[in-house]
């Protein structure tokens, strides 16, 4: 329908966009927590928060992909520990530690040297193992006609049972990675920290992935309407398979990313994560029944889940103030959701009025 | 004429779904170049067939011949890869997605050389076939906030897109304005003459008498024949439809009008309707018609309760009424034979019984329980009232046919012994038996005092059943005829959009 | 259904009356720690495991996946029904495990409670790593220290619910208060729930909002660090002082590289040592765990029991060991 | 058989009976490899710490499960509950227990209630994150009650008889919390199958909009469900903290995915329309029997989780693989009755 008569002004159109209700909340956010302590509003501290939120913004753009299939996946924390710790025994078993000696400004020094299996080849290890995980959800959703909730709920408990198995129980500690390892979270390149760079790095192939090509737009079909789907011929476990193999790769990728900024690798890695991933998902405007959400989004919204986190432990609460913390947390998280519902149905109905019957 | 080489051949096609059989031994021939209308009453087959032929089902029987060779439609791709389109009655639309992307869905527009789409020329591609269309659609507008006629539009635009040696369209002018129609048409003497090969779902015989060249009638499934279009009149294919004629068909109507039960004042709802004003009198049957995406369904779902309207009054029996939910509606006396009897009216995986029972679950309690005995008596009671074809009370309702399950939606409404009822759309894909029995209810009921608000497309319908027709066009009544004054071309140029609101839309904004 | 419930307990019935249960069996004792994959609790097993050689009693150790109360009531309501001689327990909740443990002493089991104490109801014996006041003072004297005896410091502990990390900062103001160190400032203690993800948030957030920031102390394994990890990747090693309790095999690296200058922690291995000690004792009737009393515990020696603060009964296994960059090569493989 | 099969009561039987089966082969396994410890009476002492908490948890989510809804914060309503509880107790000076209890269950109905409210008014956000966020809301509101206390002692006829005692029945020790489930189930089994309530929430499980049209108030329903979800949380919570002799706000974590998967393991859909308390019962003495099974022979936390993954799994699976085979002779079978004609 003619653009024109949907667009009454510029502002109101700008207001159209669901992201501007998330600009608003963050704005919110971070004047508020300002007040109470300036260090928060400091560019370096903005800078902390993407870096903080990078780990959970990749996760976030995985979790899109299952969401957008109209599927969804709480496993993804186990994901991330199976495929690290797998990635993790690898290191420790392969780590050879030399003692070199070095002369710093005239002194003579020991330095350990410690190398183990390439880098890339762990990258590899982890994103493949989680996008093994990632598959077996897949096809327990899509041909085993398994509910998701149910399928990765149990999938969850599995995987944790896999990976203190493979681990037998042992956690892999910053004496057993290699230093590429270590780096991998500290390198920093233009400013920004590697964990940024790899989150952009991710956004960008997510965005063509999901714009420009074919795959990545049957996902918004099949979860937009699957019977139009299949009348075009659309095969929708096909897609709902490959949504929760890339969420899987990311969970990888995320794990890796996770245990090298610890430096360090429990069976019982980000237990809970996913629930904070599935809510920055909402917050930025990805719609749980499917067909409905935005790259742009999801980053957005996971930055507000970073910005609430980041807040709490700026907040400078001390003494009996500590309590309060997650009751804040509780509310915020509940009222980002519940205003962008209110942003969105307002949009709705301003279309509707200028619908034509 | 005969010697035209056979472009499509579909023999002793038959589809089961559990509990029914859609076609059974049905065929049908398509010559090159060639309009072929396939008509027959609602649930007669014809979007099934339509469906085998396109491979969103397989056939369970019968074999297809595609220019002589024979082929199997595994899926709807290979279909398509075959150049064979369609533009499906119900709409196959993704809301979410842009309008460009709904008609290029499939097979995408990619950049040169490369594996990506292009959305400039996705975009412009879309522009020029609306156009050609004689609309102003913008492509990048959201599908979701379109009118159904628009939406249909695209639909129409999608199977053109595919430039398709066969090219099925399945009611494609149930929502579009004359103007719109005359458009599609003449697109498809163009395509005709270009050797392409067109099968027409139409409920209109005047357009198939203007467009078609052969016409193959189906019923309950079955095949009755085909003929060259010259060879026929309306009565022999109303009555090749039907399996008899009108008159034996519609009951005769002999009930007195009462006094009026309910009033309608000036209801409106943003975005769907407008200053809906009329009145219902007992033991009337009121026919309400337009076409798809008028506002009908909207106004009978604010009087039923199922949405709220945002101006107007409701007054039943004289005084005003708010009607909140359809809880309450049921209350004030108000019930609803709703529109899509599978996602609306049943709970598919239940049993008979258990769906009759649900809307006055109190009166089978006993000491705060329920009550199996009364249940089962009440499921029995209903089933015989209006002879349900099913083993017993507890069969479930996905197995029954379309028009047993409409019975039982109807029993469902008459437990609840409401005094005005709204039936939308009660024959749609329900057998002809069925019909005919329902129509026999709808009198009986307006016989005991009852009113009845049909909601209907079929023009049959409501010119044989209804003592008062509503007309309604883009959200408004924009004609009441008594039964005296009904007649098919003027309910239909009632109902036909004026063409200059559907230029920029500017003035309905 | 009932049918079929009964028809179910008569078959278990059957298959369970083949077993007939006794003979004389060794001292079975069953461990109960705070959390599995834990590298402290690991070394504690292996404490364990070397009196089991010396003594020849049995034992089975299992701790909850979570660290949570109600893992490990279940788990020791698993050794009640295995009718094990005594139990050895880290407590998560130092309350939240007496009732269950009341029930098990009724049936005779002893039980001893070492690392993280549970209330003097629920136990017959605590074995302390050592005292707690100690435990606090020596962290804020190596602070003091290596601050130079002025600025703001801050606290990470572990969950604001872990009485014994409560009980060591208690101690550790009640320090403070002292006048040597009226120039140090205690800013804040923040808690990192034992995750090193948010641990590290938190000390990100000390370093963020206290930019004069002296020093920090971390009385928690997990926190200590991912203290370090923080310090660190701000290449604030030396600049901010850190100290705390923590594992050499974890923090080796820290200590080398400076980050952390000195740390603390006791001896995990001799605390399981003495506890399965301990535990053997009660069972064999030697002692009944009331103070005054003594025991031998093998290479470390007799220990005496003594009156707690909180009413029961404790015995000491050592003063926290100081780690420092000499001496933690010899430690950092051990635990 | 089919048509047997295909009836709603026939089919919730044959999920019984799979899980019958299966109660049989682990209790038949275990009591081979724990000869002296995997009897009768201890398994009925075990009981306390398997079937009774999350046995009411799970009686509470099932309901929310049928509407085709899911609630993951009854583990903090159970917290904030007994909080509310032990505070009021222990705190307000001689407050009877009796009105502390009553205060409880209070508690629990709001914060239901409040999950009630805001799934029916938001139907567009998943009730995942709105119960999500509600989570961390209860339990930090318990731990501003608490800080980092825990608040204990209970009357004794509560932390020692309800918590650990048993009656003496056919020469069985049965717990006295086993016994209040045990009472309590039938209740419950009458009204969600029996009742009209009942009904109409598997009616707006089953098709919300169809039973909406029928007349069915399924908002109201929607609350209702929610508020008693919050209920049945709060009486586990109790249960729980009958055995725990304190209270802490970190009480039963993670509690809301074991009664979920005891839920789905009975045979509810977390498409909702589902759902049958006896085979909750029976799912809850399958968990009681494999976990302590588990705990026995191998004694170790994470491979109790994983196995429960599988058969959590494995159980979902299975009828699927077996309701695609039955559909497929279905229409095998027209197809020979159509060659016949």
């Amino acid at each position: 329908m003619p653009e024109k008569t949907r667009k009454p002004g510029a502002l109101s159109a700008l207001f159209k966009q669901r992201e501007v209700g998330l600009f608003i909340i963050l704005a919110v956010l971070f004047l508020l927590v300002g007040l109470r302590n300036p260090a928060f509003t400091t560019g370096s501290n903005a800078l902390f928060i993407l870096e903080d939120t990078a780990i959970m913004m990749i996760l976030a753009l995985g979790m899109l992909c299952v969401l957008l299939v109209g599927s969804i996946d709480i496993s993804i924390a186990a994901i991330m520990a199976l495929s690290t710790m797998t990635a993790g025994i690898v290191m420790k078993q392969n780590l050879n530690i030399t003692e070199i000696q070095v002369v710093t400004d005239g002194v003579m020094g020991s330095a350990t040297l410690r190398e183990s299996t390439p880098l890339i080849l762990l990258v590899i290890i982890g994103m493949g193992v989680g996008a093994l995980c990632g598959a077996l959800n897949g096809l327990l959703i899509a041909y085993g006609r398994v509910l998701p909730i149910v399928a990765t709920l149990g999938m969850q408990y599995i995987l944790y049972g896999v990976s203190h198995v493979v681990s037998d129980g042992q956690a892999v500690y910053r004496k057993d990675m290699p230093d590429s390892f270590i780096n991998l979270s500290r390198q920093a390149f233009l400013g920004l920290n590697s964990k940024i760079w790899f989150m952009l790095v991710v956004f960008a192939v997510m965005f063509l992935f999901l714009t420009y090509s074919r795959q990545g737009r049957y996902l918004y079909a099949v979860g937009s309407n699957r019977e139009s789907a299949a009348m075009s011929g659309i095969k929708s476990p096909r897609a709902t398979l490959i949504a929760h193999i890339i969420m899987g790769m990311l969970a990888g990728l995320a794990g890796l990313l996770y245990a090298s900024r610890d430096t360090k690798i429990t069976q019982d890695m980000a237990m809970g994560y996913e629930m904070y991933i599935i809510a920055s998902c909402v917050i930025g405007g990805v719609s749980v029944s499917g067909g409905r959400g935005k790259a742009v989004g999801v980053l957005l919204g996971a930055l507000t889940m970073g910005v609430i986190n980041n807040a709490l432990t700026m907040l400078r609460l001390t003494g009996n103030s500590e309590f309060w913390k997650k009751a804040i947390q509780g509310a915020l998280i509940l009222a980002a959701v519940v205003i962008n519902v209110i942003i969105q149905r307002s949009k709705e109905r301003r279309v509707l009025r200028d619908r034509r019957i | 004429m005969k010697k035209q080489a056979l472009v499509l051949q579909m023999e002793g096609i038959t589809k089961i779904f559990p509990g029914i059989r859609a076609l059974d031994d049905v065929r049908l021939d398509l010559r090159r170049g060639e309009i072929h209308a396939l008509i027959g009453e609602n649930g007669a087959g014809k979007s099934t067939l339509i469906k085998v032929f396109t491979g969103i089902h397989q056939p369970d029987a019968g074999l297809i011949r595609l220019n002589g060779e024979e082929v199997e439609m595994t899926d709807p791709l290979a279909a398509r890869r075959r150049g064979i389109a369609a533009i499906h009655q119900h709409l196959a639309t993704y809301p979410d997605l842009s309008v460009a992307e709904n008609i290029f869905i499939g097979n995408e527009q990619t950049l040169s050389g490369l594996p990506a789409i292009s959305w400039r020329k996705t975009r412009e591609m879309a522009k020029a076939l609306l156009a050609s269309l004689g609309s102003d659609i913008d492509p990048m507008a959201e599908m979701g906030t379109l009118s159904v006629a628009q939406q249909q539009i695209v639909e129409i635009a999608q199977a053109l897109s595919q430039n398709a040696q066969v090219l099925i369209m399945d009611e494609p002018t149930a929502a579009l304005s004359l103007r719109e129609s005359e458009e599609l048409y003449s697109i498809a003497k163009g395509l005709r003459a270009k050797g392409t090969s067109i099968i027409l779902i139409s409920h209109r015989l005047e357009d198939i008498y203007s467009l078609a060249d052969r016409v193959t009638v189906l019923r309950d499934g079955h095949y009755i024949g085909t003929w060259d279009i010259g060879e026929t009149n309306t009565e022999m294919l109303v009555k090749h439809m039907v399996g008899r004629t009108i008159d034996q068909f519609y009951p005769k109507k002999e009930a007195p009008v009462g006094e009026p039960i309910l009033k309608v004042d000036g209801l409106s709802r943003t975005g769907f309707f407008e200053e809906v004003s009329f009145t219902l009198h007992a033991g009337e049957i009121l026919g309400l018609t337009g076409l798809v995406g008028a506002g009908r369904t909207e106004v009978v779902e604010v009087l039923s309760g199922v949405t709220r309207p945002d101006k107007g009054h409701i007054y039943i029996l004289g005084e005003e009424k708010a009607i909140t939910s359809p809880h309450e509606a049921l209350r004030q006396g108000v019930s609803l034979l709703p529109e899509d009897r599978q996602k609306q009216g049943l709970l598919l995986p239940w049993s008979v019984q258990d769906n009759i029972t649900l809307p006055r679950l109190d009166r089978h309690k006993k000491r705060g329980l329920l009550s199996p005995g009364s249940e089962a008596k009440t499921g029995k009671e209903y089933i015989d009232m209006l002879n349900i074809k099913v083993r017993s009370g507890q069969d479930i309702a996905e197995s029954l046919s379309g028009g047993n399950q409409q019975k039982v939606v109807i029993s469902k409404l008459l437990t609840c012994g409401s005094r005005i009822i709204i039936m939308d759309e009660p024959t749609k894909g329900v057998d002809v038996g069925s019909k005919a029995a329902i129509y026999q209810i709808m009198c009986d009921l307006a016989a005991k005092g009852f009113g009845i608000l049909l909601v209907s497309s079929e023009m049959p319908e409501i010119l044989n059943l209804s003592d008062r027709a509503l007309v309604m066009r883009e959200g408004r009544i924009s004609a009441v005829f008594t039964r005296e004054e009904m007649a098919p071309e003027k309910l239909l140029k009632a109902a036909m959009p004026l063409d200059k609101s559907r230029k920029g839309s500017a003035e309905y904004a | 259904m009932k049918k079929t419930l009964s028809l179910l307990l008569a078959l278990v019935m059957l298959l369970s009356l083949a077993s007939v249960a006794l003979a004389e069996e060794p001292i079975q004792i069953g461990v109960v720690y705070k959390q599995t994959g834990n590298p402290f609790f690991e070394a504690a097993v292996r404490g364990f495991e070397e009196a089991s050689k010396e003594l020849g009693f049995e034992f089975i150790h299992n701790g909850p996946a979570d660290s949570s109360n109600e893992g490990q009531i279940q788990i020791i309501e698993g050794y009640i029904q295995q009718g094990v001689d005594a139990i050895a327990i880290s407590a998560n909740d130092a309350a939240g495990v007496v009732s269950v443990l009341q029930s098990a002493m009724d049936q005779g089991i002893k039980v001893v409670s070492w690392d993280s104490k549970v209330e003097p109801e629920g136990r017959i014996l605590n074995i302390d790593p050592s005292v707690a006041q100690n435990i606090g003072r020596v962290q804020v004297e190596e602070i003091a220290q290596q601050i130079g005896g002025e600025g703001q410091i801050a606290v990470l502990s572990a969950g604001a619910t872990m009485d014994n990390q409560n009980t060591w900062i208690r101690y550790m103001q009640e320090e403070l208060e002292k006048p040597e160190y009226a120039k140090i400032e205690l800013v804040t203690i923040v808690y990192g729930d034992d995750l090193t993800d948010k641990s590290i948030q938190e000390m990100q957030g000390l370093i963020n909002s206290y930019p004069d920031l002296k020093g920090v102390i971390s009385p928690t394994t997990v926190g200590v660090a991912a203290a370090a990890v923080a310090i660190k990747d701000n290449g604030l090693s030396g600049k901010i002082k850190l100290t705390g309790l923590g594992l050499p095999s974890e923090m080796a690296e820290y200590l080398k590289d400076g980050t952390c200058e000195a740390m603390f922690l006791w001896n995990p291995i001799d605390l399981g040592y003495c506890a399965a000690y301990a535990s053997v004792a009660l069972v064999k009737g030697e002692i009944t765990g009331a103070a005054g009393e003594s025991f031998a515990a093998g290479r470390l020696g007799d220990k005496e029991i003594m009156e707690a603060s909180d009413g029961g009964s404790f015995t000491l296994v050592g003063d926290p060991f100081r780690f420092t960059p000499e001496n933690i090569d010899d430690w950092k493989e051990v635990y | 058989m089919e048509r047997m099969i295909s009836r709603l009561p026939k089919w919730m039987r044959r999920w019984e009976w799979i899980l019958v089966i299966l109660i049989l082969l682990v209790f038949a396994l275990f009591s081979r490899l724990q000869p002296d410890n995997y009897t009768i009476p201890k398994l009925l002492n075990q009981t306390r710490v398997y079937m009774v908490d999350v046995g009411f948890l799970a009686l509470g989510i099932l309901v929310v499960l049928i509407l085709g809804d899911i609630d993951i914060s009854i583990g903090a309503t159970a917290a904030l509950s007994v909080t509310v509880m032990a505070v009021t107790y222990n705190q307000g000076n001689g407050i009877p227990f009796l009105l502390a209890v009553a205060l409880m269950l209070l508690t629990g109905a709001l914060c239901g209630f409040v999950n009630g409210l805001l799934v029916s008014r938001f139907p567009e956000l998943f009730p995942m994150i709105i119960t999500l966020s509600t989570l961390t809301l209860y339990r930090g509101i318990a731990y501003i009650i608490l800080k980092d206390q825990s608040s204990g002692r209970f009357p004794s006829w509560y932390a020692k008889d309800l918590g650990y005692g048993s009656f003496r029945l056919f020469g069985l020790d049965v717990p006295i919390m086993l016994v209040c489930i045990l009472a309590v189930l039938p209740v419950y089994y009458i009204w969600l199958h029996k009742s009209a309530s009942g009904r109409r929430i598997f009616a707006a499980g089953t098709n919300l909009t169809a039973s909406r049209y029928s007349g069915v108030q399924t908002g109201r329903i929607k609350v209702m469900a929610f508020t008693l979800n919050g209920i049945m949380a709060a009486v586990g919570g109790f249960f729980l903290t009958s055995r725990t002799g304190s209270v802490k706000y970190t009480l039963a974590t993670g509690f809301e995915m074991q009664a979920i998967a005891i839920a789905v393991l009975g045979g509810a859909s977390t498409s909702g329309g589902r759902g049958s308390v006896i085979g909750l019962l029976l799912a809850l003495i399958l968990m009681t029997g494999l976990k302590n099974g588990l705990m026995l022979v191998y004694n170790d936390a994470f491979i109790l989780n994983l196995s429960i993954g599988l058969l959590l799994i494995l159980i979902v699976l299975i009828p699927n693989i077996a309701g695609r085979i039955r559909r497929q002779n279905t229409v095998r079978r027209q197809r020979m009755s159509l060659q016949k004609t």
